[in-house]
Parts: structure tokens; sequence; C-alpha cells
């Protein structure tokens, strides 16, 4: 029943597959407020796809949907052609869906390497007393592993600060320790919760550099939440528009650039 | 210029994983290792055992095991004593029932039993935290010293309620009952040690390490990227009561010989252990050992300095023992918070760019 | 009525007042707690410390006597005074005041911002410094602490339920005093907290210490008050305690008494102090009773006390009266 | 001396020290700690004692003794370590005033042949010395404790006390659950109904416990407590208007400090003992004038004639008598702890030492063999008078049930026997 055959073509001409996830009229209540209201979209393979809005338009929220955190209470999530039932957050991160947080949720007492490990979780299932023992497929999944995460660092740049105990980097280097945490998961959604607030426009370069190289050379699906539109309509394949928890527009960005309804939302034109 | 790792190049990351990846760190623990198991059985006298070696290297495993829940996992625990006692208790009935079978691995079994239990305790930790998980645990302490005390079966009805450990021997040696020798013992418990601390080191360096500080440092984020809390919490609660558990067995079996759970396990216990971590280093094997070491040689330094060399009345001297040790304490925390294990980390930081520090 | 339920009832109403006790250790937790975020484990001590002192000064003991013996070998005790018991509590208090100052100036004016486990650490070498000096300065034998107030079965209580039930209920006279303190301590810590300014910037720090320093409080000053509210507290508590048993060591363990309490109770309200306290006294002394006494061999209030706040925390893990958590990313 | 110990302490002296010229007598102390009100008393006591004997008579035997005081704080690992810290300076005999400490030191004091005197605690089956051959307990233990108190009952009733209810409050540790075989096996003998009242340590709330008394109505109460909780339970007692003359405490329930914070009230209550109070007797004229007036007191000097000093005090008088028999035996002063252990095994006490000490009728005549270490069970009663603010005995000593308390002693032995791989044997 889902359509995932289609694919499509980008300007600068990658090959987008078919749909890996599909979000079907969500809603999602704390209490009596509508936090998301009756919100459908698709993503994917290969695409970068963006969820806009102003603040408390209900981003942040959908992406705690998208990554279990979140239980709607209306709607399905189909993942993979397969409905996915109700699950714990750690479940669904082991069917290789990765995130980063908006307010920097690294594990501070923690060096850059182990951090970046922890994002090995799903690949290593040696057990207790092999690690124990550090010996048999515990030894052998810390060196395969690490050879891994290498790649990572070496990727983002980050080689230098390894060993540092994350507590001491600073706010742009730790966005990039984050960064590279979710991609050693090799995971086949990568969710960015607003990747780029607080940094300053050198720092948003290099971000917007690593974001489309991780698409470019891994072919990574990547969901990103924004609320700078300029950054994201240079970035994404196909956004899609929040405002008030409703969905108001979604499409390419020429498209939606171009949707009345988004414009109104943004230059704030009074709602009825 | 004596501590560097210039120059001390790794070519695989097998290499770069080991427990001292500096050179000199490697030789420094290979000489103390032979120190302890080669020098010290030689010259080891019955007071330095039971005054000093003994409580150290027993606390030491309690705390590595502590540590590792509280300063790894998170997790702030107050039921150690209860935890030790069911090693203890473990081991006193597995030995009377099974005399035949070696008292090491009944002291291994009695661990697993605790870790047994721990998990039982742990379980409330899924929906309680930080100081409020810390009082429910003197649950587990109160409540079990009160079983051991209470059911009869655990201390065979003997008519005082107090468990003494018969002799048992390790390859025809006593290493418990009245005829030990100084030197098995230390041996048997030093063993026990040095197990533990490799096994907690390479628990906490590789992947159940990880997720253990990952719900230490930010518990929904660990969740987020896979970490199964219920998992995690729970395995640190096991891997630590394991080893409560073995340096309860020992303090029973090997240190005192005889207990009454009340005073043995009280509540003070669990108190002093949680003071060995906190002070020794939250998230540090080697913090483990400082602090069990700060802990067992300070009053006994003390007490021999103002008793022994000044003189004092032994009463004015442990009041001022207390005091000495409170403010001790105090300063520490005042001069570096998290523990002599960052002291020493801070220190050694500072000698690797000796003689130049800029 | 049939007898078990007129005894249970009985047992109820002591559990009451046991309970009141419990709260009014607690009370000097939440105190600090609220304040400064820092678990006070030296609170007990305290108590102990506040006790001491006051039976020392109504006796007119000499400090540190025995250490000043030993050291120059004299002969000395008392000055040979006795204090009025009113006059002792005001020159106690003052004790403790410079106690809350000392404690502020030496030791948790250098550990702002530190994480809330090195804070409770902090105040475990507080309770060992305090246990050494306090029996250092008075000694550690057993001292008779009376301050006037009365003990002793409450023989009112005891004719009017006799008339009723043909079975007198115990009500003890201190339990019921210790209540009326408790009332009256309550009662002016929230006109304290609510009407004076001192109060209002207190709780303006309880709430955020970074907006209270923005609008000029002075975050030294609020921390020296509250430790000595927590003094005060703690000198109410050591003397009801100490005339219950005599002031000696084992005052310090209140403190364990008091931890159930705040399991339940939470750690930051009064309320939840007053309140968890008597869920605590009424239901350890309900389950010695109808269980514990009968079917375990008694004994079982220490730990029951545990159990029935880590049962409750497990289903309402925000406590008594938190706010549901709604956790965030 | 000091130094010497010092550097003992310190390891550096590994092989024994050399001979000394003076008799080492050990005091396990605990002056501070929950338990430090009674432990001051009992250790100036025992102190006090041994000062007395050096200042007035110069030692004994001409030795002098030196007494090596060392703090537990009623600590078991502590106290391993002060028994480490003394053991090599030459140690006759340990008296650690604490049931936990005795039993770490039962299997150290036999493997390193030092004798131990528990008096009045620690393990009741050490009466047995064909196993416990370095344990001794006499004068009397916690089984002849029990049934003192049960035969006084019995005494004031003209012998029939069948279908009276007693009840135990006892501290709910090992210590204090010491009676209650006894008094299970004496309940089916004289069919009184026993009835159980642990309290958890440290004994601090009591209302449950009391409130059952209350209820239930006792005719007798008998307690087991020690530290806070004597005075509690007393109080608690005091205000319930329980009878104080049929309340009775074993003898560590039986001091000052355990009545005098409940006051008035307290008056008429009863506690057992096996050595007499006051400071009326001969010796304590010499005790002010050799040792307290000379400012040689231990601790502050001011627990003399308190139950606990007397007991101190009765403690070391027992341990002089011994170094004397041990003298006589070994024919040479400067003895060693086994010759102590001779000599304790082979102690007599009868009312002319007792008189010729100064302290006549002090405490019951007994003579120590091997197969008895615990003395024939003798003990006697005190009750509180608080007008006059001092216990008096208010009965003769008399003996415990021998025959019941003789087949548990055996049996409790023989297990440990067994347990242990010990042959017993008196050779």
């Amino acid at each position: 029943m889902l359509d995932a055959s289609e694919g499509y073509t980008t300007e600068d001409g990658r090959k987008i597959g078919g749909v890996v996830m599909e979000m079907k009229n969500i809603t999602l209540r704390f209490g009596g407020v509508v936090a998301i209201q009756d919100i459908s979209f698709d993503i994917r393979e290969g695409e970068i796809r963006a969820i806009i809005g102003p603040n408390g338009a209900g981003k942040s929220s959908m992406l705690n949907v998208i990554s279990g955190f979140y239980n709607p209470q209306e709607g399905e999530v189909f993942y993979k052609g397969e409905k996915r039932p109700p699950m714990k957050p750690y479940q669904v991160a082991r069917q290789g869906i990765a995130r980063t947080f908006q307010n920097i949720a690294l594990f501070e007492g923690m060096s850059v390497l182990d951090n970046v490990m922890t994002g090995r979780i799903r690949q290593m299932k040696a057990g207790l007393l092999a690690q124990a023992l550090w010996k048999g497929r515990a030894e052998r999944e810390e060196v395969e592993n690490r050879e891994v995460v290498e790649k990572v660092i070496d990727f983002l740049e980050i080689q230098h600060i390894r060993k540092t105990p994350v507590g001491r980097l600073p706010y742009g280097l730790k966005k990039r320790v984050e960064l590279a945490r979710a991609l050693a998961a090799e995971p086949s959604i990568l969710l960015l919760d607003e990747p780029m607030a607080g940094m300053n426009v050198e720092e948003k370069e290099d971000m917007s550099r690593f974001i489309l190289d991780v698409n470019d050379e891994f072919g990574t699906t990547i969901a990103l939440i924004e609320h700078d539109m300029g950054v994201v309509m240079d970035l994404s394949d196909r956004v899609v528009v929040m405002d008030y928890g409703k969905k108001i527009g979604d499409g390419t960005p020429d498209e939606v650039r171009g949707n009345q309804d988004v414009i109104d939302a943004y230059l704030g034109v009074a709602h009825d | 210029m004596f501590y560097r790792e210039a120059g001390d190049f790794k070519t695989s990351y097998a290499e770069d994983n080991q427990t001292f990846p500096i050179k000199f760190d490697r030789y420094r623990y290979y000489a103390v290792l032979a120190v302890a198991f080669l020098v010290i059985p030689f010259i080891v006298n019955d007071y330095w055992l039971n005054a000093v070696l003994l409580p150290f290297l027993i606390y030491a495993i309690a705390a590595i095991g502590l540590n590792i829940l509280t300063g790894y996992c998170g997790q702030v625990s107050l039921g150690t004593g209860g935890f030790m006692a069911v090693g203890a208790y473990a081991c006193y009935k597995l030995m009377t029932a099974f005399p035949d079978i070696s008292i090491l691995i009944h002291v291994v079994l009695a661990g697993g039993i605790t870790a047994a239990v721990g998990v039982l305790f742990g379980l409330p930790s899924l929906r309680i935290k930080g100081f409020y998980l810390a009082v429910a645990t003197l649950a587990a302490q109160f409540f079990l010293v009160w079983l051991f005390n209470r059911v009869p079966w655990f201390y065979n009805y003997s008519a005082s309620g107090q468990i003494s450990a018969p002799e048992r021997t390790v390859f025809g040696v006593p290493v418990t009952g009245a005829e030990t020798s100084a030197w098995a013992v230390y041996l048997v418990c030093l063993v026990f040690l040095t197990a533990s601390a490799l096994i907690a080191r390479n628990l906490t360096r590789g992947m159940a390490g990880r997720k253990w500080m990952a719900i230490r440092d930010m518990d929904i984020a660990a969740e987020i990227i896979g970490v199964d809390p219920l998992r995690a919490k729970l395995s640190a609660f096991a891997v630590s009561s394991f080893f409560i558990g073995v340096s309860g067995a020992l303090f029973f079996a090997v240190y005192l010989g005889a207990v009454e759970v009340g005073e043995a396990f009280g509540i003070n216990k669990s108190f002093l252990v949680l003071f060995m971590v906190i002070i020794g280093g939250l998230g540090s094997i080697f913090g483990s050992f400082a602090g069990a070491a700060f802990l067992v040689l300070l009053p006994v330094l003390l007490k021999n300095l103002l008793v022994g060399s000044l003189g004092w009345p032994t009463d004015v001297a442990a009041h001022l023992e207390l005091i000495i040790v409170g403010a001790l304490i105090v300063v520490f925390l005042v001069a570096e918070p998290h523990g002599l294990a960052q002291l020493w980390r801070v220190a050694k930081e500072k000698l690797r760019l000796w003689p130049f520090p800029h | 009525m049939p007898d078990q339920l007129i005894f249970a009832m009985e047992v109820f109403l002591n559990g009451l007042m046991a309970g009141v006790l419990y709260a009014l250790v607690a009370l000097g937790f939440v105190l600090i707690f609220k304040a400064s975020g820092i678990f006070n484990y030296a609170q007990g001590v305290m108590a102990l410390f506040a006790a001491l002192t006051l039976v020392g000064v109504m006796e007119g003991q000499v400090p540190f006597s025995h250490l000043v013996n030993a050291v120059l070998g004299t002969e000395i005790h008392h000055f040979g005074w006795h204090v009025p018991a009113l006059l002792a509590i005001a020159l106690t208090m003052l004790v403790m005041i410079a106690l809350a100052w000392a404690v502020n100036h030496f030791v948790f004016r250098h550990l702002v911002n530190q994480e809330p486990i090195i804070l409770f650490m902090a105040t475990i070498g507080l309770a060992y410094f305090l246990e050494g000096l306090g029996d250092i300065m008075w000694g550690a034998d057993i001292k008779k602490l009376d301050v006037g107030l009365p003990q002793g079965i409450n023989t009112i209580i005891d004719e009017y339920t006799y008339n009723l039930f043909d079975y007198g209920f115990f009500i003890d006279n201190l339990d019921i005093v210790a209540t009326l303190i408790a009332a009256v301590l309550v009662a002016g810590l929230i006109v304290f907290a609510q009407y004076t300014k001192q109060g209002r910037a207190m709780r303006a720090v309880a709430d955020d210490h970074q907006a209270a320093l923005s609008v000029g409080i002075s975050l030294n000053w609020i921390w020296v008050m509250v430790w000595s509210l927590a003094g005060f507290v703690a000198l109410v508590a050591g003397i009801v305690w100490g005339t219950k048993s005599g002031v000696q060591f084992s005052l310090s363990l209140i403190a364990l008494k008091a931890l159930p309490v705040l399991m339940l109770g939470g750690f930051t309200s009064i309320p939840g102090a007053i309140v968890g306290g008597l869920i605590i006294g009424v239901g350890e002394k309900l389950f010695e009773f109808l269980i514990g006494a009968p079917y375990l061999g008694g004994a079982t209030e220490n730990w029951f006390a545990y159990m029935l706040a880590l049962l409750f925390l497990v289903f309402r893990p925000q406590g008594l009266f938190g706010e549901k958590i709604i956790e965030r990313v | 001396m000091r130094k010497m110990f010092m550097t003992a302490a310190l390891g550096a002296a590994l092989a024994a020290g050399p001979a000394l010229a003076e008799l080492v007598v050990p005091d396990l102390s605990y002056r501070t700690g929950p338990y430090g009100a009674n432990g001051i008393p009992f250790s100036d006591g025992y102190q006090d004692y041994f000062t007395l004997v050096n200042e007035r008579d110069g030692g004994v035997g001409g030795e002098k003794i030196r007494i090596a005081e060392c703090e537990t704080g009623y600590n078991t690992e502590k106290g391993v370590e002060c028994y480490e810290a003394t053991k090599d300076e030459g140690s006759l005999v340990y008296q650690p005033l604490s049931t936990g400490i005795t039993y770490q030191l039962i299997p150290k004091t036999a493997a390193d042949g030092i004798p131990m005197h528990t008096m009045g605690y620690g393990r009741t089956s050490a009466k047995n010395g064909a196993v416990f051959r370095n344990v001794f307990n006499y004068p009397a233990n916690y089984w002849d404790g029990a049934s003192h108190a049960i035969t006084h009952i019995l005494n004031e009733n003209d012998g029939d006390i069948s279908g009276r209810k007693i009840a135990l409050v006892y501290h709910n540790s090992a210590y204090g659950k010491e009676p209650i075989r006894t008094l299970e096996e004496l309940a089916k003998k004289h069919g009184f109904e026993l009835m159980l009242l642990p309290v958890d340590h440290p004994g601090q709330e009591q209302k449950s416990q009391w409130l059952q008394i209350r209820r239930e109505k006792p005719d007798n109460v008998i307690m087991w407590g020690w530290g806070v909780m004597n005075q509690v339970a007393i109080q608690e007692a005091v205000n319930i208007r329980y009878p104080m003359d049929q309340f009775i405490g074993i003898w560590w329930s039986g001091s000052e400090n355990d009545v005098k914070a409940a006051g008035d009230g307290a008056d008429g209550y009863k506690a057992l003992t096996f050595h007499n109070l006051g400071d009326d007797y001969p010796l304590y004229d010499d005790m002010r004038k050799y040792v307290v007036d000379a400012g040689k007191a231990a601790g502050a000097g001011d627990q003399v004639g308190s139950v606990l000093y007397n007991r101190g005090m009765y403690a070391a008088m027992l341990a002089v008598e011994a170094i004397k028999t041990a003298q006589e035996l070994a024919g040479t002063s400067n003895i060693t702890s086994e010759q102590m252990r001779d000599g304790m095994e082979a102690l007599e006490i009868t009312e002319a030492k007792m008189a010729a000490l100064g302290l006549p009728a002090f405490g019951p005549e007994f003579k120590v063999t091997c197969e008895n270490h615990g003395g024939d069970g003798y003990g006697a009663v005190s009750q509180w008078d608080a007008a006059a603010g001092e216990y008096k005995l208010i009965t003769d000593y008399y003996q415990s049930d021998q025959e019941v308390i003789g087949k548990l002693v055996a049996e409790d032995s023989a297990a440990y026997a067994e347990e242990n791989g010990i042959t017993p044997g008196c050779d």
C-alpha cells in the first residue's frame, strides 16, 4: 500500500529512492494542549527532508514522535513499509534511527571517543561475561567498531580532540561530536534537531557542508528541523512547513517559498 | 622528564585500547603488582595484615563494586552493608553445606547470589532517581539486616546468632579459621582484588561501561540513542552487587572469622563504602583504591601518631581523629571536588609536561 | 467495640505522635535542601551537638575541659553556676548561629555550583567534625536534659477514654508538647517565609539562585540564615528527643528516622515533611501492631518505614506533593 | 615505651619485642561512640585498680603492671586492630567488654595462646574450658543471668510462677537473644508464659513495645538492653506506670546512666549483678589516697563507686589475683600469657582473700577449673533507690539453675568443637 517504487531525481542529479518512513494522520496532545494535529508526510530514501516552522509550531514534538520519545494519541507511523507499534525510544534507535538534540545531549563525563562509540550500541552485542574478560567477541568488536568510529571522526575532523572529555569542548565542537555519534550508528534515517541553533555564520557553513557531505558520501537519509528558513532552503530536497501544530505546506523549497500560508506564517499574519 | 608519552606510538587500536596506554604507567603498574605479589607476602605480619592490609583489600573490592553503580552508572546506593551481609551469609551457608568444595568457589558463588539480590533491589531504580533512590536502597539495608537476624536458618540455628567461619584451606593452606597464616590470607584477598579490578576495568572501558556512563550523564539521551535503561541499570546493580558480595564473603570468612549481622554490616558500613568512593573519585577504579586506602589508613595512622607517639589519652585522640578526618574530607573537597583520583590525574598531567609546562 | 479495634486506635494515635517527632527532624533537612540543594547528612549530628551544648551551658560545664585537663594537667570541670533553661536555649541558639556562619564561611562558600553529591559529601565531613567536636567539648557521658517539659501518661486522655471504651489510652505528655511545639514551629516558619523580607528572599533563592542574585539578594546571607534556621530546628529536635532518651551519641541517629519521611514528603516540601512524618509514624506503628509483632517476630519498624516510602515512590515517583514530572529533550 | 609501641605498630619491629620487665595488661576500652557512656566507667575502674596496685604495692610480685589502652569505639574491626597492636607487647589477658569483639578474638587468642576474660558477657558456652581453653567467663554468664531473674521472681512468689506472663524486652542482636533459649527452657520447667519483644538498634523508639506491654500486662518484664535502649525502656516503663519492682534488667542494664534520665519514677527498678555496689569498702580509702587524690585516676576520675566502675575494678581485681596465682604456679614473677592462662584456670576466690584485699563480700566465692571456666553462677539482685541515687543489693548471692544451663552449655560447646575441629580435653 505504500508507494515505495517511485523515486525522483533532484536538481543536482542525485537519485532519491522510495519511501522509508511515512507519518499518517499524527495527532499528539499534552493534556488539553494539541501539539500536533493530523499531520501526514513521508521521508524518502537518500533525501534531505526538512521540517520548518516558527517557534512553537510543533517541530520538535514531531521529531520526538519519529524517534519514539513521544507516542502519538492518533495516527500511524510506517517504517520501511511496516506499521510501527508503540515502542520505547531505545527500540526505535535499534531499528536504525539516530538523532541529535537541540540542546546538546552528549555524555559530558566521557571522552569524545567514548561518546562516539556509544553510537555503535546497535552493532556491539558481546555479552557481559565476554566483556568482563575482554576476550573473544568483546575484544574483536571493540577493535572493529573503533575502525568505523575513527572513519567518522576523520570525516568530521575531530581527531585532535579524540580523548578530550566532552565537558571541556566549546559549543560548536560539541555539536560536531553529537553529529559524529549519530553518524557512527550508520542509521537509515538521521534526525537533526536544529543543527545550526546558536551558531555563527562560519559555524553554520561548516555544519551545512558536513550535512551535505554525509548525505552525499554515505547516502544517509536526513530529516532535519530548523527555524532558519534561509539555510534550510539551500540544504533540503523537500520541506514540510508546520504552524501551530498543523501542516501548512509540503514540497520542494521553491514550492514552499511560493505558498501563501507559509508566507503568512512567517510574516506573522493574524490567525482567525 | 621521567613521565612522558611522546614517542610512545601505537600501531593498532587494540594497543590504544589497553588499560595503561602510556608506557610509564604500564611499568609502574607491573612494579606495583610485583611488590604486592612477590614482596609483601614475605614481610607481612599480623598487625599490618589485620589492621591495614586486609581491610584495605576487602574494602577496595566493595568500593570498586559501589563505584560501578554510583560512579559509573550514577545510581547512589546506601545498601552496601546489606549486600555485603548477603555475600557473607551466602558464603557461610555454602561453606557449611558443602564443606568439600573450595572456599574460593564459595566466595564467587556468594557474589553471584548477591548479584541476584542486588538486581531485585535495583528494580525501583527505574522509577526512582537521585537521592530518593539512595534513601530507597536503605530499605534494602534495613530489611536484609533484619532478615538475617530474624531467620535462624541463616545462622544455622546457633545459640548466639553469630556466624563463624570454620577452617577451610586452599591448596592445603588454611585461609579461614584460627590457624591461618598472614601471607596466605593476604594472597587470597589480593587475588580477588586484582581480579575484581581487572574485570571492572574491562567492563568500564567497553560497551557495558559506556552504557552505564551514558545513563549516568543523561539518562533520557542514553535511551534515545539506544541504551535500554532497564538492562543497563540492572546490569550495573548486578555487577556492583557481585563485587560487594565477594567483599562481604571475604570480610566475614577471611578477615573477621565471625560476624554478627547488625554490627558488622550495619548502616555505618554502607556509609563508609560510599565515603570511600566519593573521596577516592566517582567513576575511577583507581579512586576506589585511593578512597579505601585513605579511610582505612588515616584512622590507624592518626591513632598511632596521637596515642602512640604523643601519648595522648585514647578518648581525646579518638575525638580528634573524628575532627581531623571530617576536616580533611572538607579540605579535599574544597581543593578537588572530584576526589583523590582527579588530584592524581592532574598531578600526572603536570608531570607529563614537566619540565616545560608551556 | 472489639478490643483489637480500640488498641489499633491507640496505636494509631501514638503513631501520629511519633510521626510528629520524625517530622521535626525532617524539617531541618527540608529547609537546607530547599534553599541550597544540599542534602545535609549532618542534621542529626547537629541535633546532638545542640543538645550537648544546651546541657553543657545549663550545667555550667567548662567546654573542652577534658582536653585542657589532659594537656595542662589541670582539674577543671564546672564553672559552678547553673543557667536557667530559657537563657541557656538562647545562648545555645547563638552557638548554632555561629556554627551556621562557620559552615558557610569555611565550607559551602568554596563549593558553590558543585554537584549535589559533592555537597552531600561535604556535609558528611561536617558530621564527622561535629561529632568529634561535640564529644571533645562536652564529654561522651550520658547527660540528663530537663528544660521543664512534662513527661509521662496524660491522665485526662487516659480517664476520658477509659470512660468511653473501658480502656484508657496511653498518650505521652511529651508527645503532646512536641506536637504543639512542631505546630508553632511550622506556623512560625510559614509566617516567616511568607510575610517577612528575609523569608521572601529565602523563597526567591529556593526558586532560582541566578534570578535571586540578579535582584540583589546576597546568597551568603541567605545561606547563613537557612543554616541557622536548620540549627534552630535541630535544637528543638534535640531538646525533645534528648528529654526522651538523655543526651548521648545515639541522638545523632534520629536522622535515620527522618529519611523515609523525606522520601515520602519530598526533600523540598515543608507540608510534605509533616504529612510524610505522620504517614510513616502511623504506618510503621500499625504494621508492627497488626503484622510485625504477631507474625514476624517484631522489630519491623525500621525497615518497614523505608519499605513503605519505597513502595509509595514506585507508584508515585514525584512524591506526596510533587507535580507530575514531564520529561523533555 | 610509647616510642616502642609506635615502632611496633608501624611494622618496623617485626620480630617479637625484647623481653620487658613488666606485666602488660591491655585495655580495649571504648570512650567514644554509641556505648561510650558505659565504656568510660568500666575502663576507669579497670585501670585505676592496676594503678592502685602499682602505686601502693609496687606492682604484683614486684612486677609493675603497664596498661596498654586502645580505643575500640565498640567497633569489631577496631577491636581486631587493637588486639593486633597490643598482642606482641606480651599482653597477659584481654577484657574486650564487647560480645562482638569477643567472637573475633576467640579463635585469635586460641592461636596466639593468650587468655581472654569475658566477665558477664561474650560467648556463654565458653564456660566449658575443655573446648574453650583460652576463654574464661567467671563469675557468671548470660544464661546464669536469665536464671537469676526467674529465680528471683520465683522467690518473690513463693516458688510458684506457673501461669504468669513474663516479657523479655531485648536488644535485637546476638547479645539480646542470648537469654531466649534459657528462658524458654525455664518456661517449660516452671510453666510461665514467655513474651518476646525485640527492640531494634539503637532503641530510641520503643513506643510499640511498651504499648504492647501496657495492653497485655505481663506480670514481669526482663530486659536485655545496652546503651540508649536502657534509658528509653526505663523511661517508657515509668511513662506507662509499669510497677518498677516487677521490672528486672540484666547487669548491663543496671548502671546509674540507665535510670538517672527517668528521675524519681525509676525508683524500685531492679537489676542483676554479680558483684557488690557502692564505695563503702576499705579498698576505696586506698583508691582515693593513692590514685584519685594523687591525680593518677584514669579518665576524669569522677566515676569512682559507680556500678560500672566497680565492675571494671572487680575485673581488674580478678586479673591481679589470677596473676598472683600464675606467679605462684610458674615460680617466676615475670609470667607469660600461657602461664597467665594456667593461673586463671587455677584461680580461687574466697571470702578471706576478698576481705584481705579490702573488699569483703564484694563478689561470690568461686573456683575455676578446666571443666568450668565460668564460676558457679552466683548472682544477686540490686534495686535502684532514686532518693539516695544508688543501687542497693536486696538479695544474697544465689545460684542459677545449673541443671538447665549445664545442658545448654554442653550442647553449644559441643557444636562449636565439632564445627571447628576441636577435640575437647583438659590435659
